[in-house]
């Protein structure tokens, strides 16, 4: 049973930092050898696990689905409609997608996702969070100086264009949808997913170029 | 809680590094396995996260993400009597038992999938707001569990959108199960940070009813 | 600015060590030593303070506190182009210097007595505020140094005392010299922290003009 | 010239604190060779001010002042009226105490003073402020939940006493007078400031006992 006892979990923390190894490689391998000694888990599930994160969930998933909505007016409606149903499509479902949320960048509004008060993020869909989206830097600032981390990620905002920050605070998840860059015309849906990077589906990238991401 | 990971608008942090990626070393991708592949019997997500809030604000500060999730996860389970803190610390099972079967990666995706948990739940009462409806958020801070930002307390914004009944996070954290209005509510920047931030720029958050009264 | 520093009311610190000493190791009050004896030439003693603001968040709540004042000593003679950084961090001076004179007991503590600066300066415009006015306090951080903590802004309190101007601590850090009315505020706990505080507890605060308006 | 810049002084410190040693000591036996070899400051000077700070410079100054104040009505007054300038009846001016504030608890009221925002503590009657003082846990809780930190130092208001928390946010230091114990009557300054500890003075400690601090 869970105490949901807020200083008893406090004094656990302490005692756990005071007394495991320093080297993060050698606690995380405390809890795999406990878990697998204890029988909770084996060891192939983990190392599967690691291979499925590397190779087969990532940005790409939502790449796919942003190149649809471009070219399936159908499929722009039903994501935008409710994105969390529309991924299910894909069979993209998993850790927090159920309610995710696609937001469009317009010629007036770029849209820029954080969550400040830890790191939730679409994992099923846009893969592990990059480092800095997990960094307390990006977290503080992102919401209070949003153009300055932007032009830290190389995007100067046109005149005109006002931000719009998602605060991921409840269990709501944001997929930024870019504009989808002239000379494309025409291109089929892998073409276009190519050139969707991740950065692009967080905010921290405005413009897409029409090489492969 | 006013607790450290509380960072939204917070100073000091000097510039972010652009180019990092998802894993650096093999323990963190580890650590992500670990704590989606090793059941938990007991807890909500909410109760989890606090758990992380909980943790001393010099080690929250100072370690990498991974180990915040390792030590978290660890300390709830000792926390649920499944793990004794020497057994933690050590990595060694008092009681070893029968070790558990591979799944294959097939059972892993499906795994992934079925983790779409849903937090939407049905709700009789109506919600106190309507789009467009002008909103003061609570001034004070409280004591437990909360995902009202302090950067966002005592401002007034504006409903944008209405998402019905979902479980309520400050509830969850102390094992309730607790069905809230939820809404995502727009502050103009200028309000939440004053005449330094852009007139054009706005902060969306999402919010349920028991942060919000009437402006 | 939102810093580290501005720890008043946070949340998550676990218990006092109530017995401990000023110091347990003897670099702490070398330090202490080295900061009141080694001469910088410029500086307020709010751009001091800002400095220490200006450390990384994480390393500000990790790093005892007399290697705060060590970083900061440091990086405020760098800043002044007295020390170059390799100097500061090799501890060996590119080009050596005649040895200082000794200073004796009689004269130290000569200089302890001499250090009792003043910061009340006269002030011409009249006092805006009157003991027993209700004040509130700015709403929104300013960018900059400011001795306005988080937890006291947007609050209503009592002015308990006025006295008369001082050196404004925001305009100090930016090395600017600047006179404001200085005013003791005291706060009932219950308007800072909610129905949690006990009913017959003040916090008081001395906080310049610039901060207050009527309430 | 110092600089002003905040962002100047931020970076100088990230690169101080990645490039030094990671051993306090070394860090500030660094600072004093530097200033030792740049003909800043003589190494004596350094030993000389540890021994005064040991020797000659602590709470038994604020004790004097109290004790006097407890025996002398017109000291009393004038302890009150401008604490900074009746500490110099004693030559104990120095460090922090040009704007010394003295307050009195009482039968209802209880002071403790706190620096939120550093650690402002008035040195030179005080002498070194104890660690505890100068830690995150003291500065966060003294404000927020000043009877819980009372607690941990083993004092319990009596029903009817309110606390007065003192956050040092200006150049005012604050000296916390306590209330003179029964028994003590008719007894002279030195014995009195005997009994007078340096908590009593900060506030976490209400009562005295008859006892040599």
């Amino acid at each position: 049973m869970a105490s949901y006892d807020a200083k008893k979990i406090g004094d656990i923390h302490r005692h756990l930092h005071a007394h495991m190894p320093s080297d993060p490689a050698l606690r995380i391998k405390a809890l795999e050898d406990l878990a697998v000694e204890r029988g909770l888990v084996a060891r192939e599930t983990i190392d599967t696990w690691v291979e499925m994160y590397a190779e087969r969930i990532g940005p790409k998933r939502g790449a796919q689905v942003i190149a649809r909505a471009w070219v399936d007016r159908d499929f722009y409606d039903r994501l935008f409609e409710d994105a969390g149903q529309a991924v299910k499509e894909f069979g993209f479902e998993g850790h927090a997608t159920e309610h995710l949320k696609a937001v469009a960048n317009t010629a007036t509004t770029h849209n820029l996702v954080v969550c400040t008060l830890c790191s939730c993020y679409p994992f099923a869909i846009l893969g592990m969070s990059p480092l800095w989206y997990r960094s307390a830097a990006y977290r503080a600032r992102a919401v209070k100086d949003p153009r300055g981390v932007l032009e830290e990620f190389g995007v100067s905002l046109p005149e005109g264009v006002g931000v719009r920050v998602w605060d991921s605070t409840a269990e709501l998840r944001y997929l930024v949808v870019p504009q989808r860059p002239d000379g494309t015309e025409g291109w089929g849906e892998e073409a276009l997913a190519a050139i969707i990077t991740r950065d692009s589906m967080i905010g921290t990238q405005r413009d897409l170029t029409l090489e492969a991401a | 809680m006013d607790g450290p990971h509380d960072l939204g608008g917070k100073d000091g942090f000097g510039p972010i590094d652009v180019t990092a990626p998802p894993f650096r070393e093999d323990w963190e991708a580890r650590q992500l396995a670990l704590s989606k592949n090793v059941p938990i019997p007991g807890g909500t997500i909410d109760w989890w996260r606090h758990g992380i809030e909980n943790m001393d604000p010099a080690t929250y500060m100072s370690v990498p993400y991974f180990v915040k999730w390792n030590l978290n996860e660890i300390a709830h389970r000792v926390d649920q009597g499944m793990f004794t803190l020497e057994e933690a610390v050590s990595g060694r099972a008092s009681q070893p038992a029968p070790p558990a079967n591979p799944a294959s990666m097939d059972m892993l995706l499906e795994r992934l999938r079925a983790n779409n948990n849903s937090f939407s739940r049905p709700l009789e009462t109506p919600p106190s707001f309507a789009i467009g409806d002008m909103v003061v958020t609570q001034t004070v801070a409280v004591p437990g569990h909360t995902r009202l930002p302090a950067y966002a307390r005592g401002a007034v914004g504006r409903i944008a959108a209405w998402h019905g009944g979902h479980l309520f996070a400050d509830a969850g954290a102390e094992g309730r199960h607790v069905v809230e209005h939820l809404y995502t509510v727009e502050f103009a920047a200028r309000v939440l940070w004053g005449a330094e931030a852009d007139a054009q720029d706005t902060v969306c958050l999402d919010l349920w009813e028991p942060y919000l009264a009437p402006a």
